[in-house]
């Protein structure tokens, strides 16, 4: 019993790191219809960052603040880089990205090394229904519920968010009403930047970084958003969550061999389903 | 003409190339192979694919464990192509239904599992490898020097290049051209449209087979770390830089990169240069000209040559 | 006479929004029938599920004695159904020629295979497809932008480009879809004259067009749709006058 | 005058969808731009409200201007309230009260998320949400497509009601021309990019080049 506690603890608090890389997709594939390839270098990327201003001195708390500040600038500029030309598609602005996270490896690579890094967490642990975890699980659960919650605020609430939410919906209209479609663009690539760059500095203390972490992080996220299509936040979190109990399961019970496998499968299982049903209208596909 | 003029120039430097550059020849060969298979599927068939080194490990596993099993090794490099094809068959059934960044990720999620299932699987020799392969022979003459194989890749680029040129210049080759821009219109024209795509799929894989296995023969050493999503990612940027759907762009840009990364390392491994340097340059190298090209020749050079020159010509016409 | 196509009772919804309601309609061997009606009326939407762009929520589509409104558009095309579409999606990258040559595809057979290994069959082939699609240019006046890239082609041209790829196909059942929108006098006149060609060998066409003048020089008959739903079917003077017709599209409460 | 248009020539690649058209709207005026299908009504329209670019000619406009698109573009997965919000986007103040007055219908669905509504409330909504925006001239491009007739005139009451009491100067774009030149002062007719003919409804109606644009009338 306090064996499948810990798992399903631990495979939650991962899971909040997967949801909230997912959610960085969503908010950028919604408003801009581009996929993010670059997501996880921003996790990477902030991860990384943390480890210099520990050592430099910053206290915990100041150095992750700071390098999810500049995760989000990094996701300015990338958002400014895929998009930024009038014209470009969605699928000319991916492989942007893609060229984007391979341009991370070599800056990261030039300033870290290409080897694993990790910085402490929360220290200490808790007890939880008979369970001990490591304390900063929890803050990781925690963090991740306020953060959320304050983006579905900032798209239910406000008027920018609406403004998001619309261009999403109708480029088109948004731009008749006087929507800046370009601008929102961007704030979605930088708002994904923050994301994926708070994902990267929770996880890290429990999962150690290397450059090349970002691709299984950025597939982990996809997993995560395509239950939701890419569009819903709300089953983002829920398939983040799933994703990351059912691995922390796996390789509780069965092999931490087969972690990566099962979320894979899953994405794929998702994406076969989902594009069968939705593509009975295009027969000619 | 100009195709000939190549073709000859490639001949020959093979003669002359001291032995370490031979090994970027042939390397050079084989990533031009899995590229112009690549451009005819993402040029033609609209697609990305991040899993296009998948189908060269397949091919060069599919070598290396008939080898080692004991089959002639000739029978070992049909069989390459032929497994790569079969098995983007079977995987493209489901997956060729997803569009752009889906496939994009379903692609790069199906060679992970299989770098995942080859690094687990004892019998493909696990995370260690298959070691020890021999070398490739046919009708009891060993192919055994750097020489002979820059020989066997040359033929198969030119093999590749010549299906591929068959393929886009027949009936079939204008269907696959015509659904590429317009796919309702294709279908609609008798186009069997998702049949195409899976065609194109196949044939992709096989010309990566085909390069897997004369890499297994040559290297005589295979494990999942020589595949890495890595070495997909850089057959997507020759693709790009060279042109989607062009067959001299598929190799150009193969050419161009191999080259480029190449002359880069030998710069950063100088004496003084730090130990990351030729990593730093290449990654640098890789995405800087994909990001360049995207942005500023979306259609990739060799298109763009061509447009230019095609511009000139009717100018030329119109002036005279 | 026994109609070449008949749709009955067809019904196709868009999530809560029904685009057609049991829509009923045929098509006689040699008639030229029209189908007119506003934007939104389910014209497009009645022409897609003809050609297998969209499947059917309800009802059945029969051609030639067989049914055919599960196969896939490619396999329609080879019965002998051939479309020329309104947005003219020409396939860009390719010349006119070629363009026109790919609607050869419903009548062709040779496979991957036959190309890559040069096979006779391929080469005859190559050579009848050529010269259909000289003939099928030559006719809808675009002989003289054969080797041109088909996106240079102006607007009205492309949509001549459009039938020439139709034609090429040597189908039995022609569907146009709004072939004249767009086109100024002229080429109007010279798509309607090749409408009346096509007509006098006894192909059967299907029309469907926004511009009364054009429906009423071409069409034996023609079929009024209104926000899904078939008004009125006769001969064009007949539909003019009727009261039911005239009062939807005054738009006056019925 | 709201808006002027002096030879105006739009292309979309190597077509020409305007070649050289003319028209204004004066404070107040119902105007009426009638054409078939592809003679270029909805090109002008998203010029003139600087969606699209013009490759020739000149537009003049002063005053707000509000658009009200062709097949409503409304937003689907957020609520009528919040559409009508994003209506003002330009304004600083964006209190939905005066459009629920001014559209009581619109009340009750306040809270229902724009995509599920029917044809003729969405059309509703994307007239509310340009009057959010307290525009001087309204455009609406093909406010009767797909729309039965008992709700077309309802809609045209509200513009006829609007024009009365506020003096809202409306260009309405119609395929239906009868409803046009009744509920229009003036009117345009557009044909392959150029207007063929203009004038006070009352003798355009009988006109060819209007039969020509309209069913039902052929001459």
């Amino acid at each position: 019993m306090a064996e499948l506690v810990g798992y399903l603890i631990t495979g939650v608090g991962v899971g909040c790191a997967y949801a909230l890389l997912g959610s960085g997709l969503v908010v950028i594939h919604r408003v801009t219809r581009v996929v993010n390839f670059a997501q996880g270098g921003f996790a990477v990327l902030a991860a990384l960052t943390v480890t210099t201003l520990l050592t430099a001195g910053l206290p915990h708390g100041l150095a992750e603040s700071l390098a999810v500040l500049l995760a989000t600038g990094i996701g300015l500029l990338t958002g400014m880089v895929a998009i930024g030309r009038p014209g470009t598609t969605p699928q000319a602005a991916l492989i942007i990205t893609l060229g984007l996270g391979v341009l991370a490896y070599a800056v990261e690579i030039f300033l870290w090394g290409d080897q694993p890094r990790s910085f402490p967490g929360l220290p200490g642990s808790t007890a939880v229904l008979g369970a001990r975890v490591q304390t900063h699980y929890l803050l990781i659960i925690g963090v991740t519920a306020v953060i959320l919650g304050a983006t579905a605020l900032l798209f239910a609430r406000t008027d920018r968010g609406r403004a998001l939410t619309a261009t999403a919906d109708d480029p088109y209209a948004a731009r008749i009403v006087g929507i800046d479609v370009a601008r929102m663009g961007l704030l979605a690539f930088a708002l994904g930047g923050a994301l994926g760059g708070l994902a990267g500095v929770l996880v890290t203390p429990v999962q150690q970084v290397s450059f090349d972490s970002d691709v299984v992080l950025v597939v982990n996220g996809f997993s995560a958003a395509i239950l939701g299509n890419l569009t819903r936040p709300g089953l983002t979190l829920a398939g983040g969550l799933l994703l990351g109990v059912v691995q922390a399961l796996v390789g509780g019970y069965l092999s931490t061999a087969y972690q990566t496998e099962v979320a894979l499968i899953f994405m794929l299982g998702v994406l076969i389903l989902r594009s069968s049903s939705a593509r009975v209208e295009e027969v000619t596909a | 003409m100009k195709w000939i003029i190549a073709l000859a120039a490639a001949a020959v430097v093979p003669f002359f190339l001291p032995p370490g550059q031979l090994t970027v020849y042939i390397l050079l060969g084989l990533s031009a192979m899995a590229v112009v298979g690549l451009s005819l599927l993402m040029g033609y068939a609209g697609q990305v694919s991040l899993g296009q080194a998948s189908f060269t490990a397949i091919g060069a596993y599919t070598a290396g464990l008939l080898a080692v099993h004991g089959v002639p090794t000739l029978l070992g490099l049909l069989a390459a192509p032929l497994v790569a094809a079969l098995a983007a068959g079977l995987v493209g059934v489901p997956i060729l239904r997803l569009r752009g960044h889906q496939l994009a990720f379903a692609t790069l999620a199906l060679q992970l599992i299989l770098l995942s299932v080859l690094g687990d699987a004892d019998w493909a020799g696990g995370a260690v490898g298959l070691q020890g392969l021999p070398y490739l022979s046919a009708g009891g003459f060993e192919l055994n020097q750097d020489r002979d194989y820059a020989c066997l890749v040359l033929a198969g680029v030119v093999l590749t290049t010549l299906i591929a040129s068959a393929l886009v210049r027949s009936r079939v080759g204008r269907g696959l051209r015509a659904l590429a821009t317009a796919p309702v219109a294709a279908g609609a024209s008798g186009v069997p449209v998702g049949a195409y795509r899976l065609l194109v799929f196949a044939v992709s894989a096989a010309f990566a087979g085909l390069a897997g296995g004369i890499y297994a023969f040559y290297v005589g050493y295979l494990a999942p770390g020589s595949f890495p999503v890595l070495l997909s990612v850089e057959y997507v940027v020759m693709a790009v830089v060279g042109g989607l759907g062009s067959i001299a762009g598929a190799l150009l840009g193969a050419t161009l990169i191999t080259l480029a990364v190449q002359l880069l390392t030998t710069l950063a491994t100088q004496p003084g240069m730090p130990s990351y340097a030729p990593s730093v340059l290449s990654y640098a190298v890789y995405a800087l000209l994909l990001i360049a090209v995207v942005r500023y020749v979306p259609k990739g050079i060799v298109p763009a040559l061509l447009l230019r020159k095609g511009i000139l010509a009717t100018l030329h016409r119109r002036s005279s | 006479m026994t109609a070449l196509l008949t749709v009955t009772n067809l019904s196709r919804r868009f999530g809560g929004v029904h685009a057609l309601r049991r829509v009923c309609l045929d098509v006689a061997p040699g008639e030229t029938h029209a189908v007119i009606g506003p934007n939104g009326a389910g014209k497009s939407t009645l022409f897609r599920l003809i050609g297998g762009q969209l499947t059917a929520s309800a009802g059945g589509i029969v051609y030639d004695g067989q049914r055919i409104d599960r196969l896939p558009p490619h396999r329609r095309a080879r019965l002998g159904i051939a479309i020329a579409f309104q947005d003219a999606p020409v396939f860009r990258g390719m010349t006119v020629a070629e363009n026109a040559m790919v609607g050869a595809h419903a009548v062709t057979r040779a496979g991957p295979l036959a190309a890559v290994l040069r096979l006779p069959r391929h080469r005859r082939e190559e050579k009848e497809i050529r010269t259909a699609a000289a003939a099928a240019l030559d006719r809808a006046g675009l002989a003289a932008w054969a080797d041109r890239p088909a996106e240079d082609l102006p607007l009205g041209r492309q949509r001549a480009l459009q039938m020439a790829r139709a034609l090429c196909g040597r189908p039995r059942l022609l569907l146009l879809d709004e072939p004249a929108s767009g086109l100024r006098g002229p080429e109007r006149t010279a798509l309607a004259g090749l409408i009346e060609e096509l007509r006098a060998e006894g192909l059967s066409i299907l029309l469907v067009e926004h511009d009364v003048g054009f429906v009423s020089r071409l069409a034996d008959r023609v079929t009024v749709l209104d926000l899904g739903r078939v008004l009125a079917t006769g001969p064009f003077p007949e539909i003019r006058t009727d009261p039911v017709v005239i009062s939807a599209y005054l738009g006056a409460p019925a | 005058m709201i808006v002027e248009v002096r030879d105006l020539v739009v292309h979309y690649g190597a077509a020409t969808a305007l070649d050289g058209v003319s028209l204004s709207v004066g404070e107040g005026e119902m105007v009426a731009l009638i054409g078939a299908n592809g003679a270029g009504k909805t090109t002008l329209v998203n010029t003139v409200c600087g969606v699209k670019q013009a490759s020739g000619g000149r537009i003049d406009v002063h005053g707000n201007l509000a658009l009200v698109p062709e097949g409503r573009h409304l937003f689907a997965s957020l609520s009528v309230d919040d559409n009508l919000r994003l209506g003002a986007w330009r304004q600083r103040k964006r209190t939905t009260g005066h459009v629920y007055d001014l559209l009581p219908g619109l009340t009750k669905l306040r809270n229902r998320p724009a995509g599920r509504l029917s044809g003729g409330e969405q059309q509703m909504v994307a007239l509310g949400r340009a009057l959010m925006a307290r525009p001087d001239l309204l455009v609406i491009d093909e406010m009767s497509l797909g729309l039965a007739p008992k709700i077309v005139a309802d809609l045209a009451a509200h513009l006829r009601d609007r024009n009365a009491t506020d003096g809202l100067a409306v260009l309405l774009i119609e395929q239906n021309a009868q409803l046009a030149l009744d509920l229009c002062a003036r009117a345009y007719v557009l044909e392959a990019g150029r207007v063929v003919a203009e004038g006070p409804s009352g003798d355009l109606a009988g006109s060819p080049e209007v039969a020509a644009a309209y069913l039902g009338l052929e001459a």
